[in-house]
Formats: C-alpha cells, structure tokens, sequence
C-alpha cells in the first residue's frame, strides 16, 4: 500500500494529460469516464490509505526525490500520509469525484474542446490539492499552494470570452498572490532559522525557535492561509469566484480550495499554540470575518453569492475555531462543511441550470413541486449549515463555540449572533428559491424540471452525509469517549494539547448552552420561512443599514478608494515620471552608452575572414609568448638580431 | 627502396635500364602510330601507307621528320610556359608508368643479376594509378594554356572522362588484388607463373573487361575519343597546338596505349609467362629464358594493341552523356558487384 | 652527405620554394601548379621516410584528384591574373609580419623543447609505412574510424551535390 | 634525420599557409592554403611517427609502433578529401551569387 | 501534324535494353564484321607500278595532231570553238607565208590556239566538230599546276610531238589511236 502512495496524485495528473492532450479528439463521454475515474481511483486509494491509518495509527512517509538540493538544504519530494492529511484525502478525493459526476452532466452543454479542457482543469485542480495535503514539507504543500490558485484562476475564467469573469479570475488570483507571499516569506524564515521544512523536522526542532521567530512564522503563514481561505481583508475574491461554473465553486470555494488554510493551520498547530498572539489574532479575524459576511449575505439576492458569503462566514468559523485552540474542531467543520456546502452549491447549481442560468432568487420561488430531490437535499443542507441537531452542522459549529465559550465568552455570543444570521439568510434563500410562487417568466416555468440522476446522485449523496456526518464527533455531553473524530486525530494535535491545559466546560453548562442555541435557531428558522415564502418583489430600494449590506458594506468600493486608486495612482506615478525619466533614461543611458562604444568597436569587425584571422594569429603568438619562459624567448629574439 | 641506396654499379645498371625502356616505349609507340594506320588499311580493305620504305616501314619516321620540321605556333594570347609544359607532362606521365612493369625474368650479366625492372616496389599498381592521375594534368594544362574556349572545353571533357573512368579502373583491380594479396607487379607475374594457377584472366574476367574498357577511356581511344574529336566537336586540347608539340600529345597518347596494353598483359595474362611453358624446368636457358620471356610479353602486348586498334576502327565514338552514364552507371556498380563477389567466393573459399 | 641527405636538402627546398610561390604566383592556375609541385615533394619526403603507401595515397589523392578539382574550378571560373583580387599592400605586410612572428615564436618553442633535442626519424628502414601493414593496422584496430570517414565521405559527396545543384 | 629538421619544415609550411591565408583575397588560394597547412601537419605526424618507430625498431624489426601516426595523415587525407568536396561546391555556389571568389564580399558577419 | 507525304516513317526511340544499355553484345557484332575485312581482297590499283587500262572512248587532254610529214592539221576554221559549250576554245587565225609549207598543211593555220583547261569539260565536240582531225583528245588526263594561268593551254602544250623530228615522242603521244 505504502508504494502506491504516489498514485493518488498521479492519476488526476495522468486524468488532465489525457483530457488537455485529448480535448480535441475524446469525445464528451470518454473525458468524462476518464476525469471522474482517474478521481474515483484516487478516492479508493484514499480510502485503502484512511483504513491503514487509522488501523496502525502510524504516520508513512515515502521519500521519492530530493527536489531542491543546495548547500546543507535538502529538501526531498516526500509524501506524508498521516491521520489528518488521510482525512482530507477522503474529503477531496470523495467530493471531488462527486463533483465531477455532477459536472458530466452540469456542463454537457459545453463544446467538446473546452468539455476536455475543464475536465482537464478540475483534474490538475485535483491533483494541486492532493500535493498540497500530501507533502510532507512545506515546499511540496507550497507546490499545491500555488497549484490550487492557479487552477482556480483556471476555473474561475473558465468562459474566458465574458471579460467580468476574467476579471473575477484575475482577481482571486491576485488575491491570491498576496497570500502566497505571506506563505513564502514564511517558509524562507523557517529554512533561515531551522534549516529545514519538513514537518517532521520542524515540528520536533520547534523548541529552537524564539517566541518571536514563531509568531512572525504563524502571522506569514497565516497572511497565507487568509489569502487562500478568504478571511477577511482578502476575502472579496471569493464570492466574485462565483463566475466560474457552480461545480467549480461548489468543488473549490467550498469544499477543498478554501479550506487549505485551515489544513496548514492545523497541520502546523505546535507553531500556533506557541503562539498564543497570532492565535488571538487568528479567533479575532475569524469572528469578525463570520459575521462580517453573514450581515452581508442577508442582503444578497444572488443565490450563489449568498452562499458565497456564507462559505466565508463558515469559513471565520473555522478560523475562530483554529484561533481559540479546538483544532479538531475547526478539521471537524471542515469535513462538515464540506459536505453541505457543497450539497448546497450543488443544489443551487441544479436550481440555476434548471432555471437556464437565472441566478437572481427574486426571480425564483415555489421550486419545490418541480424538483422534489433538489428541494429536499437542499433543505437538508439548510439544516445542516443552521446547525439544528442532529445534521452535522450543529456538532462542529457546537465544537468551536464550545471552545470559543473556554477562551472568551464575547466569542462565544457574537458567535451564536453569527449562527443566528446564517440561519437567517439560509432559510430566507431556501424560502425564496422553493416556497411560495414562481416569479419567472412563463418560459422559464415551462422549462423547469427535475435535474438529471448525475446531478441529483451527488445531491442525494452529500445530503446523506452533510445529515449523518456529524455523528462522528459527538461531544462528551451525550456520551463518554463518544467523539471519535477527536480520538482519531489526537495523534496530530497531541502536541498542542500537551501545551494547553485542558479545563472543560461543565456538562450542565453546555447542555443549556445547546438548548438556547437550538431553541434560537427554530426560531429563526420560523421567522424566516414566515417571512420569505409569501415574498413578493417589489421595487422599493433598500434603504439605510439593508442598503450597505446589499453593497457588501462597500468593502469594494473601501478597497478602490483606499488601495487600488492610490496604488494606480502611485503606478501612474512611477509609470509615467519614474519609469521614462529616471529608469528609461538610465537604460537609454546605457543602451546610448554600449551602442557608441560599439560603433567604436565595429571597426574592429570588419567582416572580413581574413581580419579575423589575423587577429588569431597574433593571440596564438600573444599566448605562445607568455606560456613560454620569457627569459628564452628574449635570448632567442636577441640571438636572431 | 634500393633506389637510394648509393649503389653506383645499380645506379648505372638501372639509368641503362631507363633508357633502353624508354627508348624501347618511344620506338613502339612509333610503330604503333604506322600500326593504327596500317591496321586501319587492312581492316577497311586498303593496303595503308607503303611508300616510305619498303611495306611504308619508315613512314613513322617520315612522319616524325614532318613533325618535328613543321613550324612550331605558339598563339599570342597563349600562357606560354604552360602551353609548353602541357605536352611535357603529358609526356613525362605517360613515360614514368613503364617503371615498375616487369619486363622479363632476371638476367644474369656482367656478374650481376639484373632484373628488368626499374623499380619492384612495394605499391607497384598503386604507382601506376598515381601516374595515370598525373596525365590529367597534360590534358588540363596544354587546354587552358592555349586560351581557346574550345581547347579548355575539350580539355575539361578530357579530365573529368580520365577521372570517372580511373574509379571504375581502380575498382576492378580491386578484386584482383584481393585474389593476389600484393600490389608488386612483379609479384603477380610470378603468381600465374606457378604451377597449377592460371592467368588472372581466368578469375576476373569481369574486372578484366572492366580495365579493359575504362584502360580504353584512359587512352582518349574510340570509342571514348571524346577530348580529341577532330570534326564534330571542333578538335580537342591540342587545338592550338602544331608541330612538336601536338606530336608529344599524340605520342603519349601512343605510349599510353602501349603502358596499358603492357598493365593489362601482366596483371592478367600473366606478363612475361609463356604459355604451356614451365620456364622454372628450363632454368638452362639462361638468359635466353628472359628474352623468351620479353617476346612472350611483346607478342602479348602486340595483340592487345591490335584489339585496340580493331575496336577503334570498328565502333563509332560515344555520346558525351553515354560515355558519363557508362562510367558512372554501369562500369562502377559493376565493378562494385564484381568486387563483393569476389570478396565473398574468396571468404567462402577460405571459410 | 649521403644521398638521403642530398634528396632531404632538395626536396626541403623544393617543398619551401614552391610553397612560397602558391603565395607570389599572381595568377591562380600557377597557384595550383605550385601547390601540385609542394604535394610531390612532400610526397618525396614520405620516400624517404619510406612511408611509401601514404607518399602514393598523396600523390593520388592531393595531387591527382582534389587538385584537380582545384583546376576544374579555376578553369571554369576563368579566373586570371587580371581578375585576381589584391589585398591592400598594408594588409599584406601585417600578414607576412605577423606570420613570421608566429613561425619565429614557434621556432624558439621547438628550440628550447628538449624532448625534441637528439632525436632522429627513422629514415629508409622500418615497414610501418608500407600497405600490407598500414591494411592490419587500420582494418583491425581502426576499422570503425575507417567506416565512419567512409560515411564521412557519402555526406560530403551529397552534400556537395546538393550545394551544387541548387 | 634529426626531427628537429623535419619540425622546423613543417613549420615553415604551416606559416607559409597561415601567410597565404592572411595576404590572399581568392577564397580558392586560401583554401589552397587551408590545404598545405594540412600537409605540413602531415608531415609532421609521419616524422614522428617514424621517430617514435625509429625507438622502437632497434630493439624489434618487427614493431608496428608508431603506425596510428601514419594512420592518422591517412584519415586527414580522406577529411581533407571531403572538405574540399563541399568547399569548393560552396566556392562555386558563392561564384554564381557574386561572380567573384573575393572573400571581401563574403562580409555578412559583419551585420 | 499532317504528315505532307506518305513516305515519312516514324522513328523509334525506344530506350535501350539492358543487353543494348551493355553495347557489348553488337560491338562483338561490329568487331566480327571488320575481322572478316580483313580476309578480304583488297581493290586498290597500285597506281604508278600498275596502271588501270583506259576504255577506247576514254576523254583525256587535247592534242593538236600533226599529219605524217609533221605539218599541223589545223586550218584556225574555228568549228570547234564554235561547238565547245564551254566555250573553252580561243584562237587566231593566220596566213602561211612562203617558205612554212613544211610547217602548215592548209594555207590558213592558228597563229594561236588555246584551250583553257580549267573550263573545258571533255566533252568530245571538238574532235566531232573538226572537219581536219586537227583535235583529238588524248589519253593524258590529272594535268597539274601552280596557278590558274598554266592551265590556259597553248600550242606549245598541245602540239603533239614532230613525228619526223621526235618519232619516239610522237608515237608516244599518240598511243593507240588510228
């Protein structure tokens, strides 16, 4: 088994030669069998690999090559299959093949060309994923790191012929970008102070670093992981990613890209929990990232920007959750997230292609006798993002809250105020989309139908999981020894709790905590649905505190005004008065400079073969004169005169 | 080389060897052109010259005596160094083949043994070939230096014919000295001497076709007269040439004839052996074995010239591009192929 | 002087003189002509070192076929003295100078070389040079080298037709 | 002879080419040139050849040393051979482009 | 194109056959052929040892004939210039003077006669023409000179010899005639 670690990526990788070499030639079918197929041997290997781990509990690691091998750094190209990475193996391989199932017969309706290419694409997307979870250094999940980006930009500009949907793309991958850095810089500090960057060796050597080396480490990192999970300040290229096809958003911006983040906060957890004011930062940035983007997926009438802002609130969750210490947490939701968000994507993608690519939820409603699965599998999902017990949801968001109530009670209130509005905006989408009457046009209704099995299948199967899922971690209230996704990862974090004194909440205490949750979130979930199934559009313009939120606080508008115009303008600036004046003029300088001396030395060439030759032959007597002894030579020349 | 070796009795011996061979060549190849002439009488039903002497025997000389009194013509436009040196070379060429053809057994004379033979060198053949090479350059040479477009025409007719046809030459000989393993001419007599080995000819009848014909191209003789065609392709190098000079030419070319016939009977027909004759069981002959020997060789030499002559009267002169295509074409992949043959019955032979 | 000696002085200055004339001979033809004359001395040299079959393989290979290929050419181009470009007196000053600087130079280099200082050729003795043992020698150790060039010799003779033809 | 004779004679050689090649402008003499330059390292090569076999030969009559040296000139010959096949079918082609065998006008690595 | 008449033939060109493309086959053939010349008997007249006999009728030089007693028979009539189509004939007529009756027959002689050889074609009509038998032609023929002018024959090189001075000559150069 251990041997056949390296073809977990490797076939996605042979899955994208073949569907990008072949994308003129394969018909629809056969890139389909072969993009879903290369995933669904990954998923099984993955599975094979998640057994063996948790039956021996041990951590493989396969050494392949040394990738970069300059002075005293090594750094090999090394897999590391573990507990945690096994996990997000089966997160990725799994929901990635359902996506691509899905994907068969979301874009059929695309030409043969590009069918290939976005099979190709989601293949490489794939693959960067699992290099990203499967490195055993920082360098290799760095690889992925970028891979992931860019397939995303891939992804996102899919239809490259609409230029707001390059600009989307340009867009997260600038953002992007700006992660990355953070992650570099972070990964040369580490190679500067430890020398290595493999996890193994780092996590055993980090008793080395000062306090202060590992906050600077686990604040780039961070920027990095904020970057690519979307917290806030560079959050905004999420929810425009929505350009891409929906499997694409439902596969990257929901269930595996964002979430890179969380994995490499997690895997390097030891650095966190040593750095308890990065971590402060981390919980404060991810609340405030959660109820920051819930506010504004209340007013979104897009039905996959609402998701789009509720994946970055999930998201602040999950920070929240890594920044208080629950890391089993934080991976808990994850896994959870995973499935209903992209359960939900998934759904709105049914919606939107039933709906011929109407994405406006004003111009929906009363869906619910036309597609019954897809009403179902997305109320299940509703359910589970609200956390209403016992879908999935309600376990993990439980976990971190839990935790967040140990660190801060604040946390923990601002957290369930946050819970609240999910489940606000979630029924209000759900009620919109599905209840009451249809708002389309004739054509659209007599268009509506049923998804067809590939699409409905993954609903089916996710809604399975995003209701059961949670089951995995049930908390100690309702039964000892009962959270066993706790227990399986313990090995991970096991270094993190040692640091971390553990002091529970009392069973009572959360028990009333979970009741009052619970209880306000029925009651938002009435209030919602009351309110959204008899809704009516009307023409009034939003007004005051709706009005902000329907423009996303203006957090656009706020980034032109205070980063982008001046950065244009200082680019103006260094363009227009530094570049030609100083930096062209010392180049021209230069350029002036060489093409005199040049014009100089040309006559030297002549052209002539014969010139040239003579200019050999008076270096071979040049280097014949200062090779032999000069003492002889002058003897000889005196000898002849 | 004993050559060097400052042997004055040899030096002497081989300077009187020299000039009796050359003088012998030159004597033939004067007979010869009264042959050509005679032969061509005879095959066309004429008696032929025979006024000057008695059959027209001293019409060769008489013909010398008109060369030799005609008025020599340098033209003015003519580069007269080369112009002079062209029949020269041709000459000398044509005369430096002789050196290292056996001419007989040894004779013993003055208490010396003297083989007749210039020089038994160890690349006989070879010499030979770098000779004929040089006789190119006659041809080239006399052409240019006359400043006429239709000399240098002929002359470049003249040496790209000797060059393609000298491959073709070499080729064939080249499965001959597979069977003989040594280049020494006089080493390839005394080879079909022995008992129980026939003339070459028996062996390479192909190569000696081959040499036969590509000797004929060699020689400028019909039907490859291609650099001297008189009427139809206006002359050949020798247009400008009178007197003397053009007799040089033309003699050379009678030499050369003579050379090749002379290659041709000792690398094929066995040189100076006589046929049905065991010279090694008549050892008491003496010195008359060697003249019996040289005879032998002259008669052989003789009939070679006949066929030349016969043919030359015979068979109208080729085209320029079936004279190319023959050479090139024909006599080389046949050589080739007689080459390969003979190198696998030789390896089938020997296992 | 033994005649070894005397052929060595005459052919050295056959070889030097005629070199020297393939430079001042105005009209190319003479070049050629000269150059034939350097060949057969060189070739003269051989003899003497009894490098008999390389002194035929010269002959026949310099001499006989690519000089006269050499004529071919400059025949057929019709070059002469008049057409025959000069180089600029200056020009071929600096070339004449810096040439024997180099041969001088080189000379002093050979002069105080003492590996070279009492060693002799060997002149007419030794068989090395003669067929039958060039023939092993070059069909058994040097057999590959020999098919190689003969490849060597089939490209050049396309190529030579290709450029010829176009 | 002593070998020192037969290097000084090469060399020479070997600089009257290296003169040509500097005062000609005919692309043929020089290539001529190229040629005797040729020649005089072969030359050279059968003299050492025959030094080293001199060495030798003392001690054994029947010694081959010094017979890659002749071996050697052999296969310069057939280089030689083959240079000169294309170099002077490249002379031609260049007759035929410029009507001349001036090098001067051979200037185009000038731009 | 039309062919202009019927007895124009296509020519053949086949290209050669491999035993053709040899030649040696029919150069075999061609050689046979001149080795059988070689046993053939020779035509040639060995010419100044044998000479070739002339028919009866055979038309050589002129000669102006003289009678037995050696008078020429010529009376300058001027018949034969009259019947030359060459119009190679010239003469001038003179009176015989007292004293020339050994010289001349009639009274009337050619003071001058010539025949210009170059033009004249042997045609035999002078000596039909002549009503003296004065011309005749001759078994001599391939005269030969330096220039044009010494063919312009004149008496003194058609004049046959004297029979009475030069029997031996006369009969010479009368051979077989009468």
């Amino acid at each position: 088994m251990n041997n056949l670690i390296f073809l977990v990526p490797l076939l996605p990788l042979i899955g994208f030669l073949i569907n990008g070499l072949g994308r003129k030639s394969l018909s629809k079918q056969v890139i389909a069998i072969i993009g879903s197929g290369s995933i669904l041997g990954s998923f099984i290997l993955s599975v094979l690999l998640f057994l063996q781990v948790k039956s021996t509990g041990t951590t493989i690691v396969a050494n392949y090559f040394n990738f970069i091998e300059v002075g005293n750094l090594t750094i090999p190209f090394a897999f590391q299959i573990d507990q945690l990475s096994s996990l997000f193996l089966l997160i990725i391989t799994g929901i990635g093949f359902l996506i691509h199932v899905y994907s068969a017969s979301y874009m059929h309706d695309e030409e043969n060309q590009h069918y290939g290419r976005y099979f190709a694409y989601l293949n490489l997307f794939v693959f960067s994923m699992l290099l990203l979870v499967m490195g055993a250094n920082y360098v290799i999940m760095f690889i992925g790191w970028e891979g992931v980006g860019l397939c995303s930009y891939l992804l996102i500009g899919f239809w490259f012929k609409n230029d707001s949907y390059n600009y989307a793309a340009k867009k997260a991958f600038i953002m992007n970008r700006i992660g990355d850095l953070g992650f570099l810089l972070a990964v040369f500090y580490l190679i500067n102070k430890l020398g290595t960057v493999t996890y193994v060796d780092v996590f055993a050597n980090v008793s080395k670093l000062s306090s202060q080396d590992i906050t600077i480490i686990t604040a780039l990192l961070f920027v990095g992981a904020m970057g690519k999970s979307a917290q806030l300040p560079l959050y905004t290229w999420l929810p425009d990613a929505m350009a891409g096809p929906t499997p694409v958003s439902a596969l990257i911006h929901a269930a595996t890209m964002v979430t890179a983040g969380i994995y490499m906060i997690a895997r390097s957890n030891i650095l966190y929990t040593m750095a308890p004011g990065t971590q402060g930062f981390i919980a404060v940035v991810g609340l405030v990232t959660a109820l920051f983007a819930a506010t504004i997926a209340l007013k979104q009438n897009d039905i996959k920007k609402v998701l789009a802002y509720s994946t970055v609130s999930q998201l602040g969750y999950m920070f929240l959750g890594l920044g208080v210490g629950a890391y089993t947490g934080a991976v808990f939701h994850v896994m959870t997230h995973a499935f209903f968000k992209a359960l939900l994507f998934l759904g709105a993608g049914s919606v939107i292609h039933a709906m011929h690519h109407e994405q406006d939820i004003r111009k929906m409603g009363g869906l619910k006798k036309f597609m019954p699965i897809t009403n179902i599998t997305f109320l299940l999902g509703c359910l589970a993002i609200a956390g209403v017990p016992p879908f999935s949801g309600f376990f993990s968001k439980d976990e971190i809250l839990a935790a967040a109530f140990e660190k801060n009670p604040i946390l923990y209130y601002l957290g369930v105020a946050g819970a609240l509005m999910t489940t606000f905006y979630m029924f209000r989408l759900y009620a919109m989309t599905f209840l009451g009457k249809f708002r389309g046009t004739h054509d659209q209704e007599h268009h509506l139908h049923e998804s067809p099995s590939a699409i409905t299948f993954p609903l089916i199967v996710l809604a399975i999981l995003a209701t059961v899922g949670g089951f995995i971690g049930i908390p100690e209230v309702f039964a000892r020894e009962s959270h066993w996704l706790e227990h399986y990862l313990s090995p991970i974090f096991a270094g993190s709790t040692a640091l971390v004194e553990a002091h529970a909440v009392n069973h009572s205490q959360e028990l009333l905590m979970m009741g009052v949750v619970t209880a306000l979130v029925l009651v938002t979930i009435v209030f919602a649905w009351n309110k959204f199934s008899k809704y009516e559009a009307t023409a009034t313009e939003e007004t005051g505190l709706g009005k902000v939120l329907a423009n996303k606080w203006y957090v656009d508008e706020l980034y032109d005004a205070v980063i982008v115009n001046p950065l244009n303008a200082f680019s103006g600036f260094l363009k227009n008065v530094i570049e030609k004046s100083v930096i062209d003029g010392a180049v021209s300088g230069v350029g002036r400079l060489v093409n005199y001396s040049s014009r100089q030395l040309r006559l030297v060439q002549s052209g002539q073969v014969g010139g040239y030759i003579l200019m050999m032959v008076l270096s071979m007597i040049v280097v014949i004169l200062l090779w032999i002894n000069d003492a002889t030579i002058i003897r000889f020349i005196s000898k002849i005169f | 080389m004993t050559l060097l070796a400052l042997d004055w009795f040899l030096l002497i011996e081989k300077l009187v060897l020299i000039a009796v061979i050359i003088f012998a060549s030159l004597g033939i190849a004067l007979y010869t052109t009264f042959a050509e002439r005679k032969v061509a009488a005879i095959l066309q039903d004429r008696p032929g010259p025979n006024r000057a002497g008695s059959f027209g025997l001293l019409q060769p000389l008489a013909d010398g005596l008109k060369l030799i009194t005609k008025e020599e013509i340098i033209p003015n436009s003519a580069n007269k160094a080369l112009f002079i040196l062209g029949p020269g070379l041709a000459m000398t060429a044509a005369l430096m083949t002789c050196a290292v053809v056996p001419w007989g057994n040894k004779v013993e004379m003055f208490g010396r043994s003297i083989a007749l033979q210039i020089a038994d060198i160890n690349i006989g053949i070879l010499y030979v070939f770098g000779v004929v090479s040089m006789g190119v350059y006659g041809v080239m040479i006399g052409g240019w230096a006359s400043n006429n477009k239709f000399s240098l025409m002929a002359a470049l007719r003249g040496a790209s014919q000797a060059i393609s046809y000298e491959l073709a030459m070499g080729l064939s000989l080249i499965a001959l000295l597979m069977l003989t393993g040594s280049l020494s001419l006089r080493k390839i007599v005394e080879q079909q001497m022995m008992d129980g080995h026939f003339w070459n000819i028996a062996y390479q009848p192909l190569g000696f076709l081959i040499f036969f014909i590509c000797a004929m191209a060699e020689c400028n003789r019909t039907p490859f007269d291609l650099p001297e065609a008189e009427n139809e392709l206006n002359f050949g190098y020798h247009q400008e040439y009178s007197s003397m000079k053009l007799g040089f030419y033309l003699f050379s070319e009678y030499i050369n004839m003579f050379i090749s016939s002379t290659i041709m009977a000792t690398m094929f027909f066995g040189g100076y052996d006589v046929p049905f004759f065991n010279e090694a069981a008549h050892a008491d002959l003496g010195n008359w074995l060697a003249v019996i020997g040289i005879v032998s060789l002259l008669f052989k030499v003789i009939i070679f010239i006949f066929v030349f002559m016969w043919i030359r009267w015979t068979i109208p002169r080729f085209r320029y591009d079936q004279l190319m295509n023959l050479g090139w074409k024909k006599m080389i992949p046949l050589a080739l192929a007689n080459m390969v043959i003979t190198g696998a019955v030789i390896l089938w032979l020997q296992k | 002087m033994g005649i070894v000696q005397i052929l060595f002085w005459f052919l050295t200055a056959l070889a030097l003189v005629s070199a020297l004339m393939v430079l001042l001979s105005k009209n190319p033809v003479f070049s050629v002509l000269w150059l034939i004359a350097v060949f057969f001395a060189i070739s003269g040299h051989y003899i003497l070192l009894n490098a008999q079959f390389l002194a035929i393989v010269n002959m026949i290979v310099y001499a006989g076929a690519i000089m006269v290929l050499f004529l071919f050419v400059i025949m057929l181009m019709n070059l002469n003295k008049e057409t025959e470009p000069q180089k600029n007196i200056w020009m071929k000053i600096a070339g004449a100078v810096s040439g024997g600087c180099l041969l001088m130079v080189l000379i002093s280099l050979v002069k105080q070389a003492n590996e070279m200082t009492g060693k002799t050729a060997l002149m007419k003795d030794g068989n090395i040079g003669l067929i039958g043992n060039l023939g092993k020698a070059l069909f058994s150790d040097f057999v590959v080298p020999f098919e190689i060039s003969s490849v060597l010799f089939l490209s050049a003779m396309v190529g030579a037709v290709v450029i010829g033809k176009k | 002879m002593p070998i020192q004779y037969y290097i000084f004679l090469a060399l020479a050689l070997f600089t009257i080419g290296i003169v040509g090649v500097l005062t000609r402008r005919n692309a043929i003499i020089i290539f001529m040139c190229v040629e005797l330059m040729l020649n005089a390292t072969n030359l050279l090569l059968v003299a050492f050849s025959k030094m080293h076999h001199g060495l030798a030969y003392a001690s054994d009559k029947a010694s081959l040393v010094g017979i890659d040296g002749q071996l050697f000139v052999f296969f310069i010959m057939v280089v030689a051979a083959a240079e000169v096949s294309v170099g002077l079918a490249i002379i031609v082609m260049m007759y035929r482009n410029t009507h001349s065998v001036d090098i001067n006008f051979l200037n185009r690595l000038k731009n | 194109m039309q062919a202009l008449t019927t007895r124009a033939q296509q020519v053949e060109r086949k290209p050669l056959s491999f035993l053709e493309s040899i030649y040696l086959w029919n150069i075999f053939k061609g050689m046979a052929i001149t080795f059988k010349h070689m046993f053939k008997k020779q035509p040639t007249v060995h010419y100044p040892e044998v000479k070739r006999e002339f028919s009866p009728v055979f038309r050589g030089l002129h000669v102006l004939n003289r009678d037995a007693e050696g008078r020429e028979n010529c009376t300058a009539c001027g018949l034969c210039a009259v019947a030359c189509p060459a119009e190679a004939i010239t003469m001038e007529a003179a009176e015989r003077l007292e004293g020339e009756e050994n010289l001349y027959r009639e009274e009337k002689y050619a003071a001058k006669y010539e025949i210009n050889m170059l033009r004249c074609i042997f045609c035999g009509l002078c000596e039909e023409a002549c009503p003296k038998d004065a011309i005749y032609l001759s078994e001599t023929f391939a005269p030969s000179d330096y220039s044009r002018k010494g063919f312009i024959y004149g008496k003194e090189n058609l004049l046959i010899p004297n029979p009475v001075t030069h029997p031996t000559e006369y009969a010479a150069a009368k051979g077989n005639r009468i």
